[in-house]
């Protein structure tokens, strides 16, 4: 049911899946994270990632991100260097959340005066405004997660290279409130309009997936195998049916 | 498969007329009472003109030779036995004996208990260090009585030997003064054999004044300003025998930040001979006896290791007797 | 702990160093009280119980001396104006050998914690070079440098660069994977990584090291001066010690003990106390549940 | 890489030890190959450059003796079987006094680390004792023990026990405050938070503070055996070089360096190294992006 | 609108807060996380809280669980020690999964045996089963969320004291998706209704809280009060009222 999409070649893709194929060590004790993936992100698309817990989501996000390399097949990457959002929000625990948000900009040479004002703005972005000075241990989980985002989003800010944008996100909502969530769900498609950058986009939340994307990609568990895929953008009614499918998936990995 | 094969000691150098500056080592040490006179009063300086002085305290014999060898320091007082090992270990090449400065001034000091030599069967005798003038005496003497192996010899620094002594872990010690005086008056010990009824005419070279043989050949006229200024030093203990005594104290003091006990000072002057003579005939002798005591192979060399032509060029300046070479001179 | 939340909030970041922050009289008097005195207590006892044990003549005065003595000889040289000399000496050579090693061991560091052929190449000989004592050093420096600063400064390296390089791997294994990956996503290169990531996650370890390596730079340097005194050396406290060892002289011992033990008291209270304070504060490393 | 893969695998967790793994003969091979090549790869290098240095008669040769020489100073040791004792009085003892330290210096360790009061109190004088030179105790370790191993004992565990103690300071403060916490959550008590949270959360930081502790002891024992030469005693390495600086024999001196070297090397890799990779592997501390 | 629940004074509650507030650090820089809490959880009973991201919700489980201490009011704590899922895994990273389950048994003493089997279960319960050997960074986000769970769950079960136990759950479905989290849903809702402990259960999903509370109750933020409380037992429509609540309170906080 495996389905991969023909792209025309004279449209370069952000990045495209070869067969690729992921195992964690080797020999008895090793695991197959991912097996044949096929998957194309389309320039300025935005594509949302399902799947069962562990079934190979972060890996595959890791390897477009170039942080892991495949074992098997080919990856083909024609972005820039993608911006990442990871599962743990991973701060610097040494800087202050301006200073985390700051990072990317200062490893990219901006001056001081406007790395200042773009880490203000995309705070305030994530709500945030005047907790700049706060060190990550002394924020909540949510918001944690929000410095984050604006960390990822202050390292899209500094391409310059004409190459596709590519925005890799691993479930970044996942520790907020319902309301919260809605706001930025909001400023991401907001950016996304915006901006023209391809977004990959890791959830468990059907419902969000559905109404962020425009492509909803399933993975199945061990291997981590592209199972289905749903055109979404018009389709709010693809909550049930991908519902049913992914509890299909998961029932047949648990028998 | 080396390289050059000479080395920039050997390289016969021309005189160079007097040096900027004479570094010159010296222990604090009542055995190195010529040097602490000699600085005390100023007299190396006197003949020195316009040679500046750098007077350089050691604690050790090895390390003053490590100076040395390093081109660090042209001139010292040291003991003959360290003395012998730089020439040895430079190949005949790097250091020369110039003048004697004390003879005489070791002694074996024991615990009351102790009155003869097979009492030290079983017993822990000390000496400063492997290899120094007292270390290769004492083995020597053992191994002459028949001692060795049965005595356990062992090498402290002289100030713990003292604490050791003390606390009773230490049977006897061979050592220069003023430490066997310190033994003796501090903490009772008894005299077993003076190191002078060994030698011939009692005499033998504890402290002797070695140059660096470069400094030597470049400037043979501040090595005679030195050499004038040990004499005067020398000639100043053996008439004013109180005031040295007293200069050296001063010297202690100011090298250490301690003075010497009028009674160790004493005691220990009346067992040292302050002499420019080096005894170059017990070279020999010595080298011999670092075999016969066990720690070298084979004697070292030491032929060649004297050079004492300035010494005398001094001496009959002065209008004194000169002193003789023995053969030591000569290679 | 009311004290400790205090004191969090002073010292919470560097960048709160300009904030005024109301602190009543009272407590700051009491917060420095809370850092002074427990040291001060601590050395109180120590020398209460060296005076009970003295004054038990439990050991003969040779073996054990009075405080009082001790305390006269060092006294002595307050009086004397000598005492400025030997911490002078002995802790800018210290603090020049320490300076020196640090700016060859963090490169150093650096290259054997990220190459793996560095690591297991020169890592070994870096530990055993650090296994080697200083004295050992002594007589070859003096051969290939002469009695000077330049054989000196050549011992406290070899003594503190292995000491030093080490710390910082140490730090360095320890940084979670997380952060260089995060790093590396955010557009870091070789250096920006080093720069920007590496280093600064691995300072909490890394000052461990220091502490560490200063201890290394400070006790060789201690061995070096035992070599000689010369004008052109200067006295320093190692010589100050050696004097006293022999002349066998045991207050005099004690003195030059208490003199490096206070110096070093006085780099741990003034350097690396604060140093550690603020990095592990910063980091919220001091939690309030240990 | 694909090696780094597999080591990985076969070292992933003590639990796996007994687990049979699949490995090829060819690649055992290799990957022992990649574990003792470069160690030697930069010996070869460094005597290669001594012996340039050498031939080039830069220096006298008793400024730098030959490699040659050096080598047979060694070689005669080897014959005359005295290496073997050499060996073993010294590492014999290091060990012994490395693992008495262990003992004192771990409850003080967390005494400094989890006691405020203690923290400040006693944390600087320990720090203090570590920037001590073990020389410095030598004579009146003499004193109160006189002449036998309690004295070397003495100086080793003074010079050991404040760098482990500060090391497991130091690997304790940087353990997340949320372990602890976690800990106390799920019901361990002072001593429970201790065994099962603190120490193994500590354990890489804490390494590295052993590895300083053992260098430390090492070179202390090193400094003690300088003390005397006496037969009860038993030659050590430390008395060997110093005969050698007794007796301005340059060869003797390097023999003695390196033999002490060799030491410290074995250790790093017999002991060190391969503890630090179990450890480090089981938390996933050896990332490849690294 | 706070509205407190009288009980009668026969019945020990596991916890009961009596105008509790919690303000970290001093001076201009202090913050103020609760105020003026008064919460009381009844014997066996399931209690949901709800709040925008920060505004102290964990703050709140931390000090039923003695973590932290507060600076204004009290805390009456009746029951045994109370079990906690912390809002991040925190697992031991020097241990494996199984060990990580296994250790606060180990701290109770359990024997070697027992322990295993227990652990092995738990692993199997949070559908994690074969899994035991694998360390925590060898496993993904939603892995390490369900193992800390199992934790908890093991902790639970040393207490023998007779006292009312307690479950602290600090967001533990936030990783999830959404099968795996109606699986372990109904499995804690078994646990809870077999075994019944209190829980106080944090989550930022109302349809998630209406589902499983019993009693709904809902924090401001800055400082967190009590809002007003549900009780949603039988009332599965409450999830628009509540959500209309949550939006309200964050949009007067925002304003
Ligand atoms: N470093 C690693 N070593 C070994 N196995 C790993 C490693 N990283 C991931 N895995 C395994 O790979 C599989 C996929 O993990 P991944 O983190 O990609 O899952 P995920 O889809 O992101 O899950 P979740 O939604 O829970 O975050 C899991 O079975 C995990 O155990
Ligand atoms: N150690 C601390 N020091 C200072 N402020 C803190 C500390 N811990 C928490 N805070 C502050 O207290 C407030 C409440 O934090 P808390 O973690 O309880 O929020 P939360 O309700 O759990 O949020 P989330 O849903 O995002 O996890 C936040 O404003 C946070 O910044
Ligand atoms: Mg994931
Ligand atoms: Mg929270």
């Amino acid at each position: 049911m495996t389905a991969t999409i023909e792209t025309l070649p004279d449209v370069l893709s952000p990045v495209r899946f070869h067969q690729v194929g992921k195992t964690f060590g080797t020999g008895r004790k090793s695991v197959v994270a991912l097996d044949g993936v096929d998957l194309e992100v389309e320039p300025g698309e935005f594509v949302c990632l399902l799947g069962a817990s562990g079934c190979g989501k972060t890996t595959l996000l890791n390897l477009v991100a170039g942080l892991d390399q495949p074992t098997a097949g080919r990856i083909e990457l024609n972005s820039s260097r993608p911006a990442v959002v990871f599962q743990e929000p991973a701060l610097m625990p040494w800087l202050t959340a301006a200073g985390n948000v700051e990072l990317p900009l200062r490893m990219a040479g901006v001056p001081k005066s406007q790395r200042r004002a773009k880490a203000a703005e995309l705070l305030e972005l994530v709500r945030l405004a005047g907790l700049g000075d706060k060190r990550p241990h002394e924020l909540s989980g949510g918001m944690r997660q929000r410095v984050a985002l604006a960390r990822a989003l202050a390292s899209t800010a500094d391409s310059t290279d004409g190459k596709p944008a590519l925005l890799l996100m691993d479930e970044p909502f996942s520790a907020l409130d319902a309301i919260t969530r809605d706001v930025l769900q909001g400023e991401l498609l907001r950016i996304w309009r915006a901006t023209g950058t391809a977004i990959l986009f890791v959830t468990h939340d059907v419902r969000e997936a559905v109404r962020l994307g425009q492509r909803v990609v399933l993975l199945s568990s061990r291997p981590g195998r592209v199972v289905q895929e749903w055109d979404v953008e018009d389709a709010p009614g693809a909550v049930d049916e991908i519902n049913t499918a992914l509890r299909k998936v998961i029932s047949s990995h648990a028998a | 498969s080396r390289a050059g094969g000479s080395d920039d000691t050997a390289a016969a150098s021309s005189d160079k007329g007097p040096a900027t500056e004479l570094r010159l080592g010296y222990f604090p040490n009542v055995t190195h009472a010529a040097a602490l006179v000699g600085l005390g009063k100023g007299l190396f300086t006197k003949d020195l003109g316009s040679t500046k002085l750098v007077p350089t305290k050691f604690n050790a014999g090895p390390e003053e030779v490590g100076a040395l060898l390093g081109g660090s320091l042209d001139a010292g007082f040291i003991g003959s036995g360290p003395a012998i090992n730089a020439y040895a270990k430079s190949n005949g090449e790097a250091v020369r004996l110039i003048a004697g400065a004390t003879s005489g001034g070791a002694q074996l000091v024991v615990k009351p208990t102790i009155t003869k030599p097979e009492d030290l069967i079983g017993k822990t005798v000390v000496t400063p260090q492997l290899g120094n003038t007292q270390d290769v005496s004492l083995k020597k003497w053992l191994a002459q009585k028949g001692l060795t192996g049965k005595v356990k010899v062992t090498n402290l620094e002289n100030a713990q030997t003292l604490d050791a002594f003390k606390k009773g872990d230490v049977d006897a010690a061979w050592l220069p003064e003023p430490w066997s005086s310190r033994l003796v008056l501090d903490a009772g010990a008894k005299v077993l054999l003076d190191e002078a009824s060994l030698w011939p005419d009692g005499k033998f070279p504890t402290t002797v004044l070695i140059v660096r043989t470069q400094f030597l050949q470049e400037h043979p006229e501040t090595v005679k300003a030195l050499l004038t200024g040990l004499l005067a030093a020398i000639d100043y203990s053996s008439t004013n025998p109180a005031d040295a005594k007293a200069v050296v104290n001063d010297q202690l003091k100011a090298a250490t930040g301690k003075a010497l006990k009028p009674a160790v000072i004493d005691r220990a002057f009346k067992n040292i001979q302050i002499t420019a003579d080096p005894i170059a005939s017990t070279f020999p002798q010595l080298a011999k006896d670092q075999v016969t005591a066990g720690i070298a192979k084979q004697a070292p060399t030491v032929a060649g290791f004297a050079d004492l032509g300035p010494l005398n060029d001094v001496l009959s300046k002065a209008g004194k007797p000169t002193v003789d070479a023995a053969g030591l001179d000569s290679k | 702990m009311p004290l400790d939340v205090q004191e969090g909030s002073v010292e919470a970041g560097l960048d709160a160093l300009d904030t005024p922050v109301n602190i009543t009289e009272g407590s700051r008097v009491r917060r420095i009280a809370a850092r002074v005195l427990p040291p001060i207590g601590a050395i109180v006892v120590l020398v209460a119980i060296w005076q009970a044990l003295w004054a038990a003549a439990f050991w003969p005065e040779f073996k054990l001396p009075a405080p009082a003595a001790v305390w006269s000889q060092i006294w002595q040289l307050v009086t004397s104006g000598d005492i400025a000399e030997l911490f002078w000496v002995s802790v800018h050579r210290a603090v020049i050998g320490f300076a020196i090693s640090l700016v060859i061991a963090v490169p150093l560091g650096l290259a054997i914690a990220n190459i793996t052929v560095v690591r297991r190449g020169i890592g070994p000989l870096v530990s055993g070079l650090q296994s080697l004592p200083s004295v050992a050093w002594v007589p070859a420096a003096i051969l290939w440098f002469g009695l000077n600063d330049r054989a000196i400064y050549w011992v406290v390296l070899l003594g503190a660069v292995p000491s030093i390089a080490n710390g910082l791997v140490s730090g360095l294994d320890q940084v979670p994977p997380i952060l260089p990956r995060v790093g590396k996503a955010l557009g870091a290169g070789r250096f920006g990584g080093i720069r920007y990531i590496l280093l600064p996650a691995a300072l909490p370890g890394f000052l461990g090291g220091l502490k560490q390596g200063w201890a290394f730079s400070w006790r060789s340097l201690m061995a070096a001066e035992l070599i000689a005194t010369s004008p052109e050396l200067g006295e320093g406290l190692g010589q100050y010690l050696h004097n006293g060892m022999s002349l066998s002289d045991i207050s005099m011992v004690f003195a030059g003990i208490v003199l490096i033990f206070v110096v070093g008291v006085g780099i741990e209270l003034l350097v690396f106390r604060p140093l550690e304070n603020t990095v592990l504060r910063a980091r919220g490393l001091t939690a309030s549940a240990r």
